[in-house]
């Protein structure tokens, strides 16, 4: 019993700095404030899939997200910001906007609130993955090894054609 | 083959590393200085002939002197000359102007000092007095040439009273160790014990010579210990 | 001797659990204690670290290093440390000031956990997690962000461009680093360290990887930001890159950091090729001392011998040569693990 | 610590009055005093001359290493002692003054050479300060032009008792 109450409190625990961390990105005049939030948002979200006892994916997460994507999103930031740094992350004055986003906010909230309502997800019963990086490994290069294949090299092209975009091609 | 100057650089740091350090380790161990190293910037009184070449040589301006004329002489003499070794770039311009070798340079480099005018030197020559320099010319002469010396003097003194005391006492010198014990008997006891034990006959000979309280305690002490030793010999 | 340290948890569990605490709280408990003694431990081995760094340097250079307090000056870094904790602490008036604050603490936070998840010895792991090797690869690309932190927070350009340069070298040279680990784990099966050590049983995978090896030895030491790959601290150029602004306990803490992750580097390349606590007569933990020490010697041996390369040949160097090779070595690897499986070894 | 109010009448300082009642509070000053006089990490600052001789005391044969102080750091922010090594110039007089001030505090000036002590041979020129000691206070000056490696151990030296004895 103890037991499921310290893994209550620690999901509590981990949520709320996530949702904090979301916020204080959201909200945060600073862009690289708001870097930093996103980073410590992503990190709460892998002790979310520590706690749901994917370590693997918590891991993945950490290391794609939070250690290379944002250290990309935050040297972007860097080389390209001019200006005070507390003036970067201004709102859009318009009022109009800000209806709209919180419309489509609260539509959405609803939207995942009924999905999640009047959908019957499936309880999984004491089925412990022993060995989940080997299953892992085997989906991705077994089954759907055409698929994973096929959205490494959209990644590729989609990196070539940033650098072409950046250099531009040379007219012969 | 890729690596090589690699490898190459990290064993010549191995060799390095496994031999003797080359190390001087200065306050202990004084550092080897040439002989015409220029430490620092020394003046001898005694030579000055108060010429003022060293000043004119000198392009920073780091010596100086005051002069006072002699009466009844065209001379000048000394009344202090400044090193201001703050200024002084070591150039050996005044030494090498300098005619009667008054200035030179010592190997002493341990110049640090808290305070910045500390860093200045000032030699004061000490007073001159009036002597006869026979045939009816006075000349004057610093007063510790005239004055013999005092302290080379009364050690001399001293040494010639204690090998006298060591002779006295080595013979017997009854009559002297009476002045510091209290009976005629103590004396010959004392006299036997020094002539005896060559040690404390030093000791107490310098004793007597620098300091007659202190021997008097002393040869009490002596008198009293070996009374009791006696005393303990008889009883066994 | 072999079970000294299992066999006083051992203990210290069931008494816990006699004394009428839930066997849970007496784990947790003993996880704190474990966790305490590791960070005391790799604090203080600091100490002994920054003196080893001196006298190696010292005697690399045919001078003596420092000597004066106590005996071959041992003492001298605890002077150091005790006026380091006293220096005024200064926050710049522009600084980013809670980024400022916080990364020093966070990187020293993330170097320590780093110890989680290595064998120190049979059996003497805090926490056996079976992705243990990528904990540590994940954890560590996170001590990048503390950098950039750092140089950002300081609000100073050489800070920046400091921050700017570590991270661009420690982001392109975590790829070789994963990439050169791949060959050990394919040959292991297992992403858990303790497995890994337990399948060098027949041969230390230094013998089996041994381009993985070097790579990873190279592409660690650049992520360790030390000499000869030590471009964001190069004190000619940049001051002191992102530590510039930083004084006292809190540039300390960077220092007790840098060292601590070399300690944790200098481990895990143990524990991959070397074969953890393996050896015979010594009990395996203290095996597992001497070997990280080993080494971190030639670490420190590297540092004094070779001068720092140019940033654009450091990156290169990594994308060009680094990140091929490992690959390669990957190819090979896989290639003779299923040609030897063919033959039925 | 509740004292007296006799005490507090003679107009003695609280250092002087805990010393009355026998506890002695200069003991962890002196540890820390120990430890600052060991640890000098200079942050370098020289024209041509004494920076040579400075960078010679780091090497082999004098090591500087010996008593702890080899830490050369460039960032003042982690710097003990600055050592003047040159003339400032009127241009640099800011600058060495602005680095002087970014040193955290307990810090220490050490003017080595003639340059630096009072401007030796330019110290009449338009462009040089006669001496670091018009800028800020140094501690201790090394004369010598310039001063052998020695002399500026022996300067470290002194400024090493003066440390210790807290007299800064």
């Amino acid at each position: 019993m103890s037991l499921m109450i310290i893994n209550d409190l620690v999901f509590v625990l981990i949520a709320s700095i996530t949702l904090l961390s979301a916020l204080g990105m959201v909200l945060s005049r600073n862009i690289v404030h708001s870097a930093l939030a996103l980073i410590l948002t992503f990190i709460g979200v892998a002790a979310l899939f520590f706690n749901l006892g994917a370590a693997f994916l918590g891991l993945v997460q950490i290391l794609v997200y939070a250690g290379a994507i944002s250290v990309l999103i935050i040297f972007a930031i860097m080389l390209v910001m001019h200006g005070e740094a507390h003036k970067t992350n201004r709102f859009n004055p318009s009022l109009g906007t800000h209806l709209w986003g919180g419309y489509i906010a609260a539509v959405m909230t609803i939207g995942l609130v009924a999905a999640i309502w009047f959908s019957e997800l499936p309880e999984v019963k004491g089925r412990t993955v022993e060995d989940a990086v080997g299953l892992l490994a085997g989906l991705l290069l077994g089954n759907y090894v055409i698929a994973f294949e096929a959205a490494a090299v959209l990644l590729l092209l989609a990196v070539v054609g940033a650098i072409i975009l950046a250099r531009g091609v040379e007219e012969q | 083959m890729i690596g090589k100057g690699l490898l190459k650089g990290l064993g010549i740091t191995l060799k390095h590393g496994v031999e003797k350090p080359k190390t001087i380790q200065y306050p202990e161990q004084r550092p080897y200085l040439q002989e015409r190293f220029r430490g620092c910037l020394e003046f001898d009184y005694k030579n000055c002939i108060v010429c003022g070449m060293c000043t004119k040589a000198c392009p920073n301006n780091v010596l100086s002197f005051e002069t006072a004329p002699i009466e009844g002489s065209k001379k000048k003499r000394l009344v202090s000359y400044t090193i201001d070794l703050q200024y002084c770039m070591f150039c050996n311009l005044c030494v090498e102007a300098c005619p009667t070798n008054t200035l030179f340079f010592v190997h002493d480099f341990e110049l640090s000092t808290y305070r910045r005018d500390e860093i200045k030197k000032v030699y004061i020559p000490p007073a001159l007095t009036q002597v006869d320099a026979g045939g009816g010319q006075a000349e004057l002469i610093p007063q510790d040439a005239l004055e013999p010396d005092r302290e080379a003097e009364a050690e001399a003194k001293r040494l010639k009273q204690l090998q006298a005391m060591k002779t006295a006492l080595s013979k017997g010198g009854q009559k002297v160790l009476a002045k510091y014990v209290d009976t005629e008997e103590d004396a010959a006891v004392l006299a036997n014990l020094l002539q005896a034990d060559e040690k404390k006959r030093d000791k107490m000979a310098a004793l007597i010579v620098d300091d007659k309280e202190k021997a008097r305690k002393v040869a009490q002490a002596f008198v009293a210990k070996e009374r009791k030793t006696q005393a303990g010999g008889e009883e066994k | 001797m072999e079970h000294l340290f299992t066999n006083i948890a051992q203990i210290l569990t069931s008494w816990m659990v006699s004394l009428g605490l839930p066997p849970i709280w007496a784990d947790l408990i003993l996880l704190i204690g474990q966790w305490t003694i590791i960070v005391v431990i790799v604090t203080l081995n600091v100490i002994v670290l920054v003196w080893l760094e001196r006298k190696i340097s010292g005697f690399i250079q045919e001078r003596l290093g420092p000597n004066r307090l106590g005996p071959f000056g041992a003492f001298q870094t605890i002077a150091d440390a005790m006026k380091l904790l006293t220096k005024e602490d200064i926050i710049p008036s522009q600084a980013d000031r809670w980024i400022f604050m916080t990364a020093p603490m966070l990187f020293i936070v993330i170097a320590v956990m780093l110890y989680a998840v290595l064998p120190l010895g049979q059996g003497m792991e805090v926490v056996d997690l079976n992705v243990g090797l990528f904990y540590f690869i994940s954890l560590g690309s996170l001590s990048t962000i503390c950098l950039l932190m750092a140089g950002w927070g300081s609000n100073n350009k050489w800070s920046l461009l400091g921050a700017m340069r570590s991270v661009a070298q420690m982001i392109s040279y975590e790829i070789p680093l994963a990439f050169s680990l791949l060959g050990v784990v394919m040959l292991a099966g297992s992403l858990n360290l303790s497995e890994i050590v337990t399948a060098q049983n027949r041969y230390w995978f230094i013998l089996l990887q041994p381009v993985a090896f070097l790579t990873y030895f190279i592409a660690a030491t650049a992520e360790l930001n030390r000499g000869p790959f030590d471009m964001p601290e190069a004190e000619q150029e940049l001051t002191a890159g992102a530590y510039t602004e930083y004084t006292g306990m809190r540039w300390a803490l960077f220092f007790l950091a840098e060292y601590t992750n070399l300690v944790a580097v200098s481990a895990l390349a143990a524990t991959l090729f070397f074969g953890g606590g393996q050896g015979p007569w010594l009990p395996s933990w203290l095996w597992i001392i001497i070997k990280t020490y080993l080494i971190m010697l030639v670490f420190m041996w590297m540092k004094w011998t070779f001068p720092r390369i140019r940033m654009d040949h450091l990156m290169s160097f990594s994308w060009k040569v680094l990140i091929p090779v490992s690959l390669a070595n990957i190819l090979i690897t896989g290639l003779g693990i299923e040609f030897f499986r063919g033959m039925g070894w | 610590m509740v004292l007296n109010e006799a005490d507090t009448r003679d107009g003695s300082s609280d250092v002087e009055q805990l010393e009355k009642h026998n506890i002695i509070v200069t003991t962890l000053e002196k540890i820390w005093n120990w430890s600052r006089a060991r640890s000098f990490w200079p942050l370098s600052y020289g024209c041509n001359c004494c920076p040579i001789e400075m960078m010679a005391s780091g090497a082999a044969r004098f090591d500087i290493a010996r008593y702890g102080y080899e830490v050369f750091r460039a960032s003042p922010r982690q710097a003990d002692l600055l050592i003047v090594a040159g003339p400032i110039t009127l241009k640099m007089a800011p600058v060495v003054k602005r680095v002087y001030e970014q040193m955290p505090s307990p810090k220490w000036v050490l003017a080595m050479g003639n340059c630096a002590t009072s401007g030796g041979p330019f110290r009449d020129g338009y462009s040089i300060l006669p001496g670091a000691d018009t800028l800020f206070k140094v501690d201790i000056f090394v004369p010598g032009c310039p001063p052998r490696p020695e002399a500026l151990f022996h300067g470290l030296l002194e400024l090493k008792k003066k440390v210790e004895r807290g007299d800064y």
